[in-house]
């Protein structure tokens, strides 16, 4: 008997905002993640470029961005917990 | 000295500072400080017509009260007043409004700048451009840290 | 770019700021700042009841309008708004207003302590501290260049 | 013959302020000149020091205060015309 592992796929919502909204035309995405273990993480950086990925229009965007989940930045090696309320992109800001 | 005083607010009407006067008022505070960010009508040299803001609410809220109690820490503030219009700002009319109040005005001064750099690096808020001719762009700004 | 608007004023009466608000709108303009002094309880300890102020009038006059003037030169200014009160200011009242607008902020951060050193510095009003003992002392600073 | 030049005997009104006003007792005070020429100026540091002779209770406070004519400065070297319109003693300034 052969033991084959299969990739756990998790559907997740990203929130956009801003210029990052207009480019793809749209306030939410929904990306398909393919985890091989079981502890739904991924880094902020890696969720940003399968953003890059589906969404060729925000590539020149996307390297300002940062990521925010659940109301606070994370940096880009922070290990993502795909469970958390919202996931979001943050462009560079602009208020005042 | 005094207590935490923070009064931190995103608004979509105009901003009325007359209505956050008593926020800075305590009867250890000698100076009072005020900035508001208005819309202008020339950025260099362009001619703006209107500018539109949108936000994360609820993330730009929690980044405004962190900034807020930062400041009213680093700086011994009696209190900190800050609030930020969204949608569609005419030129003339505040974005934005920040006030704080001490016991000097050594720390108002320093820390008027310093809420308004953290806003502006930090607070999920963006503002979209409209000039004469009626098209909007995203501002956002590449060369920040 | 900005016509020379100054306002400077001895007022022996509360201020009221909101009666100032205009004077600093233009058009070009993105950033309004203001600061106040106003009368505290305590100085270094010590329990003040009361702060009474007197001025030579038409020399401080001069002198205010003579640092408004430098200011709005000196930092691109578009309007400078400076009023001083006299006689007594009961704690938690503003002896001093100074209000500024520029094109941008880092002008007006500049301008107001610019403003209020050279106040402090030049013109000549004085204030008389009273204790809760009712005991009355000039303040006449030695420090000072 | 002997020529014998009298001194010019010049009174002149100084203003006072604040802690100096009063130290003297007095809004106004009178200094008598002896000028031996016809200049009618002395300088504004021998005018505070004319001050302190008369008024000694001003010792303490005059080091530190300046002289003003007609609302403006002037430095403890100029020349002070006798004939402006007004004189006064500018203690350390607190106003703000």
């Amino acid at each position: 008997m052969r033991l084959v592992v299969e990739p756990n796929v998790i559907s997740r919502r990203v929130v956009l905002f801003a210029g990052a909204k207009d480019l793809v035309g749209a306030q939410e995405v929904t990306l398909e993640f393919k985890c091989h273990d079981a502890t739904n993480k991924l880094t902020a950086q890696k969720i940003l470029s399968l953003l890059g990925e589906l969404y060729p229009s925000l590539l020149d965007l996307l390297p300002s961005c940062r990521l925010a989940v659940d109301c606070e930045y994370v940096s880009g090696e922070t290990l993502v917990d795909l469970g958390a309320d919202e996931i979001a992109v943050i462009p560079p800001v602009s208020g005042g | 000295m005094f207590d935490r005083r923070i009064k931190v607010e995103i608004v979509d009407v105009p901003i009325v500072r007359e209505r956050y006067d008593d926020e800075l008022s305590h009867q250890d505070v000698g100076a009072h400080a005020w900035f508001a960010g208005v819309t202008r009508r020339t950025t260099q040299g362009k001619i703006t017509s209107l500018l539109h803001y949108e936000a994360h609410r609820e993330m730009a809220l929690k980044q405004m009260e962190e900034i807020a109690d930062e400041a009213l820490e680093r700086f011994s503030l009696a209190a900190v007043v800050l609030v930020h219009r969204l949608g569609a700002v005419p030129i003339g009319e505040a974005s934005v409004l920040v006030g704080c109040s001490s016991s000097h005005r050594p720390e108002v001064f320093t820390a008027l700048p310093w809420i308004m750099d953290r806003l502006k690096r930090d607070v999920p808020i963006w503002k979209k451009e409209y000039d004469d001719q009626g098209a909007g762009d995203w501002i956002h700004p590449q060369n920040l840290a």
